[in-house]
């Protein structure tokens, strides 16, 4: 099959010098050639001067999962020279700065080396240490573009739209991408086998981010009052919702603003900040990620059990503790579905790429006040950071929020005796909002309560409400968004995923049957599990749970809720902190269907795809 | 004889506030405390100062921690919402609840273990932000509901009910909220009902972040002789800086000689209502947050223990208009203003291409 | 059956009017008399002036567990008249101050009433309110004492013991005591049919409290740091190791103390001076409730990562959030196993009793430093804060700490480079202390290590070190207390339980035993599981798995860690807050097997027994 | 050209010092901070204090939270053990290594975010409990490692590269210490590495928590125009108290001249070293807490930054002495002397029954 518009290659660099807008100019080119790209940043946790890469993958059929193998490689750190060689693909190219002689440790069989002096054009070209610095990343995107044919049309315009303002930057720029531009093209003869061919797929799409995202869904929503510690990968979601919410939400006469951002004194605050906010009539939200989940689950304990809204965003990186904070990872599953002491269960939403994010945070805002309780969006920084292609976001006017039962000052004179914790159906009490009349006057606490908020220590009267919150979360189980799922006719196996994994699922999926594997695949898209996920846990024989955790944290989730057992659910688990590569689901399905002794299928290599796990060399 | 019967706390007159309220529409459910714990007597202060306020209880909104000063909450007001939030983190939960709906009267209780040790640091925020709060410091310094221990606000020297001498140095809630800017802050005494009441009063009308350090003695763990904490010793060791009278909004204020004169400061409140400071200390300048602060240590170093209006300045922005939110609750917003719609969207998807 | 030294009775009164002391003088009598007796103490969360009762059990098999029914109750509380008259079994007797006429709430057909005037009597005999109050309960004891023929010699002797020192409180207790004896033996035909006869069944045995001998066992484990936040009901474990470390901790000559006892401000704190001493070297720990534990969670994950010692308690109280504080529950065993976010898993100990408490505290710091990890003990308030009957607690002299791979200087000096992180078998790495070697010197972090500590975000270097983790804590499964199985031939079904439910479950068993049903039974004792608990997991068709807590936490950590089908283990669950009664268990089984198509079963009583899960009403 | 290559801290000079060691046996791991870091000078001076203090370096432990500033613990003395804790965490660490082995010398380096918002609460236990530790806070204005939000030390007005003006009051880590009863209180610059080091030897002979606010500029995100962070602003604003001169034990103080006079206070710390303190404002007593608060204040006032060795109280008792624990560490002392064996365990019994 020819590898026109269907192909990777990735840039090694150094973080803060700038090449992170050269890389998104090259995936925005693509882009806007009408072409599916994505792009994944692997990016380090500091500021300045450490290894870092990016992947763009080129897929016409719109697989943009993170690619199993680069057939290029832009090799700029000599720190990472080793790894980056070894990552071309056999027969791949490797592209890299012959301001020096090829450094040995570049040297290897089997691939092709392309040498350009990035480095001595740039310092001709250039004056001053931070110019060359920044127009040696340009130019290799020239060069890229000659190897690649990406249309200098549109990267013109592009160049032309984004320094408008700066005559100046505009002219070095276009300098510097023709001198990489140029000089590939009278030394290589481009473009390479595998390039690029406008098309006409991305029309109705745009490039975005799931922290963007998210945030825009809460302004949509009607979010009034968000509270935020910093912490990577989360802080831009929060930055996300300030951007819209100045440019939507500031009273144009006095300049006064109609939403509240705190950045808290520390995640336990801003849990704390949300939790007072929703008692008191806002839709807030928070968003932060693993470390602040794990400070906030005493407050998310007393949101549970006093019944008081709040969304609560986590965008999951590489754990336990610190972790890697720049890396992706599904591992707060099992936190989040039980967080805090006690007996407790929390609504858990899982967005499988950016327009998801939107959509599920202002469902999740729904929920939260429906059902009275912390409502967790659970994302993770590839869908929260990385530039993912997806259709555009729409927005339906006639949404109205759901406020859930909160019982007005009418309302209000009509009943004998306001008993907040007592069922009004389904498990789901009625609540009121301080300020609207003396009759709604209750007491929110976090001890033992009766249905009418009284304190006790009663058994009986405890029991009442603990059960009525169990019966609440299991009406909330058939509301959270169903699952998605992909029949299959004699289906002989099942896969279940989540989130993120998605993309690379439903390309392995496509390779899985297209080499003879009947599978059936269901994404789950919400907790507490609802009927239909049970259902699908009860039609085959087997199944594959694929996830981003060491300890199959999804596998437990379906065990504790829908019975299946253990070694029904087999599981497929990659956790190195990248997103997860089709050819590695293919791989370990594969694998493991010959362990389980059926026959080995065509198509699929024994080994697994170089690459497919090994993260970033 | 059985169960110690303490009945809530009662006023006999049947008086009338302008909204005809008597004190008994502000009274809550019956203390579960102690008999004689001095946290009952703050509530009998709160009680009358919201009922001479003429507040409207269901709109105040009433929050705590968690500690027997944070149960105080339940037993006045029973026609506002009240919030136990768990324990130290009071202020967050008011924070929050002030932003999205600022025209609430808040009153925050909490204890010297839920502010000082747990909560330091919550405290020290909600300050900074100087949200538009009263914050009730019922100082005993020792955890009541956990039977005694020393808390953080215990001197050096007092001595447990176990005989046990306290060894680490105190955090004085004042000093520390003089150091951190704060614009409202107070100290006084669970038994002086006559100087808590009109205090609690011009901090409730002060818009910001009012500080109340009342000293209020535990009576069953820290009463005794040889504890600095004790009703005898702060008696004992009670000075009065500034003698508070509250002058509300309605009632005009005639003469000149009345509001200001050698001996007193008066400050008018953000709604226009004044509060008068008589010197008791000559000198003191209750104005100018640096002599307050000397003022208070000189007297430490004395012994004695700096009562009243300590330092207050209307000046200083509180959290909405420091943040710029508009002048309307965010509650009251209607959907409509908050949701950009359809057109909004879809001209901001031509950024994302 | 004869009701000699089998029955049980509470005393219903108002708390901080130092009845307490009355009721553990009567509990304490009647062991001296030699005969099993057991009291649980319901109390109320505040100081003085709340409905308190105390229950004592007296059961000359030793069957100690709460009782499911009262045989006698003492009325002093007017509030709570309504209850208690009604927790009166059919038959039984109800005993209340004729001071005044008996009030209405007070009659009940059915059951047989005794008055005492003990306040007129009081009032008459004593000065002064206080002490009036605090005859009053003397006096009810005093009655009590004929009426279940209580031993006054044995009762005068320990007011002699008491009050050695105080003559005036002496007198005025003896006189008390009279008053309420001599008053039943002239109007009551004492003794009742059920009462007291002199044993010898517990000279082997001592009266404790969980909470005391888990400080003890810290103190003779050689903890040397302990750093805490106080919280009901894991206050009293600190202060008993303070009261032991004063004792045989203080250097006679200087008055200096060999441990140190940190009161942190707050619970995060507390986990963190934990992990920094043990870091250092030194054995320490911490004791909590649930709050707390959700508190510890971020540090608890940073123990995990950075594989750090620590014993952290879990003294469990009902919850979620603040909840109950003076009620039990088992609520905090899911939590606790996968505490913080990431994958993470802890070791935790189960204790059933007092005197398990003691020992397997001191294993908990053995495992603690072996598997260089925090491990939980999880108690509750029951266990804690109850006085339970148990073996005298015995010390073997031989015993040394384990203190794990710690390499000193000298190993230091053998090794060519110190890897902190290496696999040195079953997963277990060795570490070296600050202060010993620059050789030793390494980076102590949460955030992505190689097995040479050193930073890192590579993919291969960070899985490198959670897989070893992963298979430490598998180790650490076998190296656990395994469980305790009671077989029982030919038997058709399992019962699984854990910790204080223990003195209940064995009851029942008894009991079902005797009324034919074949059951095996397991108590697990520590967490992860090991084979042996796997092993029995697959021996039956059918278990039951009985614990506190709504949500069956055991029952989902058997289903992750086991694999054992949900549809398999039916959930026997009282969380009520009081402590099980073998009614409970027994009548939810019977039913259970009823509604499981099972014979219905000889002996077992359709209802289920008031009172097993009604509470203290 | 490609990665920027940052050498480990370097020292030209081989020289030695009494334990025969070089610089280099001080440094650590390359930086990965950004070129021209502030927190890069201060791991220098560190370097250089430890290395004239002549600390055998796996005598020291080195503990920090999470920031940008926490990491530096990693590019001082590798032959020392590190503690990189989780954030704003630090204090508890070091508070519980402290405990168990008194005997190591405890550096523990903060960040303003790290301190001042999530581990105030810490930082505030950690100065009562005057545990034996130097702390030292990289004071940026901003959280660097998120990349620029404002920190609770950032001035009002002070502009983010955004060009945002910051409107939260900042919070003074030197007023808050000396407000908390701190024993040694120190501000330096990390741009003045002649001040620096001797202030850091002193504050590492302290015996009990001594705290150094320094002022170490951000150059990714606070060094521009309008940041009262930036290095420029520092230099321009710096005022000196105090010029510390540290005279090791082992150098014997030859005259009285050399030690006091007019001009000078000279300060002995517990192992005998002492610490001179020339006033370079006249009439600065830094052994007076009062004098120095005020002082500190009324620069502020004037828009200065008080700098040098503010405050300093040698006879408080450090957390062991407070709690009377042994003189050895708790670390060293033998199982047989902690287990009071079966005997004792035994007789216990009889009191159980
Ligand atoms: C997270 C958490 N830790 C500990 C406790 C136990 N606790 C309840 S109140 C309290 C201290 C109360 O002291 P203070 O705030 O001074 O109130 P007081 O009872 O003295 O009025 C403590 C430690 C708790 N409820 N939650
Ligand atoms: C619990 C938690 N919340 C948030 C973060 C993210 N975070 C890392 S460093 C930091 C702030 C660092 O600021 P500062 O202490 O001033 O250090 P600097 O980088 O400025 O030197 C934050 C918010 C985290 N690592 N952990
Ligand atoms: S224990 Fe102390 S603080 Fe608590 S109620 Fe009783 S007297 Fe008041
Ligand atoms: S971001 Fe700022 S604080 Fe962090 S390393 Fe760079 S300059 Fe230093
Ligand atoms: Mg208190
Ligand atoms: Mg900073």
């Amino acid at each position: 099959m020819s590898s026109i518009n269907d192909f990777a290659f990735k840039i090694a660099t150094v973080n803060g010098t700038g090449s992170a807008s050269a890389n998104s100019l090259l995936m925005q080119a693509i882009f806007r050639m009408g072409i599916p790209v994505s792009g994944k940043n692997v990016f380090p946790s500091n500021i300045q001067g450490l290894p870092t890469w990016y992947e763009i993958r080129v897929n016409r059929d719109g697989y943009t999962a993170r690619p199993s193998e680069m057939d290029l490689v832009v090799a700029l750190n000599p720190e990472t020279y080793a790894k980056d060689v070894a990552a071309v693909r056999p027969g791949g190219y490797l592209l890299y700065d012959s301001s020096w002689p090829l450094p040995p440790a570049l040297r290897r069989d089997g691939i092709k080396i392309l040498g350009v002096p990035f480095g001595t054009m740039c310092v001709e070209a250039f004056e001053g240490d931070r110019a060359r610095t920044l127009m040696r990343n340009i130019s290799y995107a020239g060069a890229l573009a000659a190897l690649l044919s990406i249309d200098m049309e549109v990267v013109s315009a592009m160049l032309n739209e984004k320094f408008a303002r700066k005559k100046a930057l505009l002219e070095s720029n276009f300098k510097a991408m023709r001198l990489g531009y140029d000089y590939a093209m009278a030394h290589f003869d481009c473009p390479l086998s595998f390039h690029l061919e406008a098309m006409d797929a991305t029309r109705d799409s745009i490039l975005l981010d799931g922290n963007t995202a998210c945030g825009l869904g809460a302004v949509f929503a009607g979010a009034t009052v968000g509270a935020w510690y910093p912490i990577t990968p989360s802080t831009s979601l929060m930055e996300a919702f300030k951007e819209y919410a100045e440019r939507w939400r500031v009273d144009k006469a006095t300049g006064h603003r109609k939403y509240a951002l705190i950045q808290a004194e520390d995640e336990l605050s801003a849990a704390g900040m949300v939790l007072g906010a929703a008692w008191a009539g806002a839709r807030s939200f928070t968003a932060t990620a693993g470390p602040g989940i794990s400070l906030m689950s005493e407050f998310i304990g007393l949101g549970y059990y006093a019944e008081i809204p709040g969304v609560f965003v986590d965008v999951q990186r590489t754990g336990p503790s610190t972790g890697m904070p720049t890396r992706t990872q599904q591992g707060d599953l099992l936190s989040i579905a039980y967080l805090s002491h006690g007996d407790t269960k929390h609504i858990a939403l899982f967005p499988a790429n950016p327009e998801e994010c939107f959509y599920l945070t202002t469902q999740a805002f729904d929920l939260a006040e429906r059902f009275q309780t912390p409502v967790f969006i659970v994302s993770d920084l590839d869908i929260g950071m990385n530039d993912w292609m997806c259709p555009r976001l729409k927005w339906n006017d006639r949404y109205r929020p759901d406020r859930g039962k909160v019982l007005d000052a009418a309302e209000l004179a009509e009943v004998k005796k306001f008993a907040r914790y007592a069922d009004t159906g389904g498990g789901v009490p009625a609540r009121t909002l301080p300020g609207v009349s003396p009759k709604g006057a209750y007491f929110t606490r976090g001890s033992g309560h009766t249905s009418a908020a009284t304190y006790t220590e009663d058994a009986d009267e405890y029991r009442e409400v603990v059960d009525r919150l169990a019966r609440k979360l299991a009406t909330a189980g058939e509301a959270v968004p169903g699952p998605e799922i992909d029949p299959h006719d004699g289906a002989s196996i099942g896969i279940v995923s989540l989130g993120g994994c998605h993309a690379a699922v439903r390309e392995a999926l496509h390779q899985l049957r297209s080499s003879g594997v009947a599978a059936e695949y269901m994404r789950v898209r919400g907790f507490p599990f609802g009927a239909s996920v049970r259902d699908f846990m009860t039609k085959h024989r087997r199944y594959f749970i694929v996830e981003q955790n060491r300890d199959a944290q999804l596998r437990s989730l379906l065990a504790i809720e829908t019975g299946t057992p253990l070694e029904k659910m087999v599981p497929v688990l990659d956790y190195g902190g990248l997103p997860l590569t089709a050819g590695f689901v293919v791989n370990e399905i594969a694998r493991q269907l010959r362990v389980l002794q059926t026959p080995s299928l065509p198509g699929i290599p024994d080994a697994p795809l170089a690459g497919a796990t090994r993260g970033v060399e | 004889m059985t169960s110690i019967q303490k009945p809530p706390v009662r006023h006999p007159s049947l008086q009338q506030n302008t909204l005809g309220l008597t004190r008994r529409d502000y009274e809550g459910a019956m203390s579960t405390l102690c008999a004689g714990c001095g946290h009952d007597s703050v509530t009998a202060a709160i009680v009358q100062a919201f009922w001479e306020l003429d507040v409207p209880p269901h709109r105040a909104a009433k929050l705590s921690g968690i500690g027997c000063s944070s149960k105080t909450t339940a037993y006045f007001m029973k026609q506002s919402h009240g919030f136990n939030a768990v324990h130290g983190r009071m202020p967050a939960i008011a924070t929050g609840a002030n932003a999205a709906n600022k025209d609430l009267v808040y009153i925050g209780i909490s204890g010297d273990g839920d502010s000082l040790s747990i909560g330091l640091g919550q405290f020290c925020h909600a300050i900074r932000r100087n949200v538009n709060l009263l914050y009730v410091l019922e100082n005993n310094g020792v955890y009541g509901l956990t039977k005694g221990q020393f808390s953080a606000s215990a001197d050096i020297g007092s001595k447990s009910k176990g005989g046990e001498a306290n060894v680490q140095p105190p955090i004085d809630p004042v000093l520390l909220a003089l150091t951190l800017g704060a614009t409202f802050v107070a100290r006084s005494f669970s038994g002086d009902k006559t100087q808590l009441v009109p205090i609690l009063k011009a901090g409730l009308r002060h818009k910001g972040f009012g500080l109340i350090d009342i000293i209020s003695p535990c009576v069953s763990f820290n009463d005794h002789e040889s504890s600095t904490k004790s009703y005898r010793f702060t008696r004992e060791h009670y000075t009065e800086m500034t003698a508070v009278d509250f002058v509300p909004l309605r009632r005009e204020i005639t003469s000149d000689s009345e509001t200001a004169g050698a001996s007193a400061v008066s400050v008018t409140m953000h709604d226009g209502s004044v509060v008068r400071l008589r010197r008791v200390a000559e000198e003191y300048d209750p104005t100018n947050r640096d002599a307050a602060y000397a003022h208070v240590r000189a007297l430490q170093q004395r012994g004695e223990i700096a009562t009243g209006l300590l330092y207050v300045d209307t000046s200083a922005n509180d959290m909405h208009a420091v943040n710029r939110t508009v002048d309307r609750p965010l509650v009251d917003i209607p959907f409509e203003e908050l949701c950009p719609g359809s057109a909004a969207l879809d001209s901001l998807m031509e950024e994302f291409r």
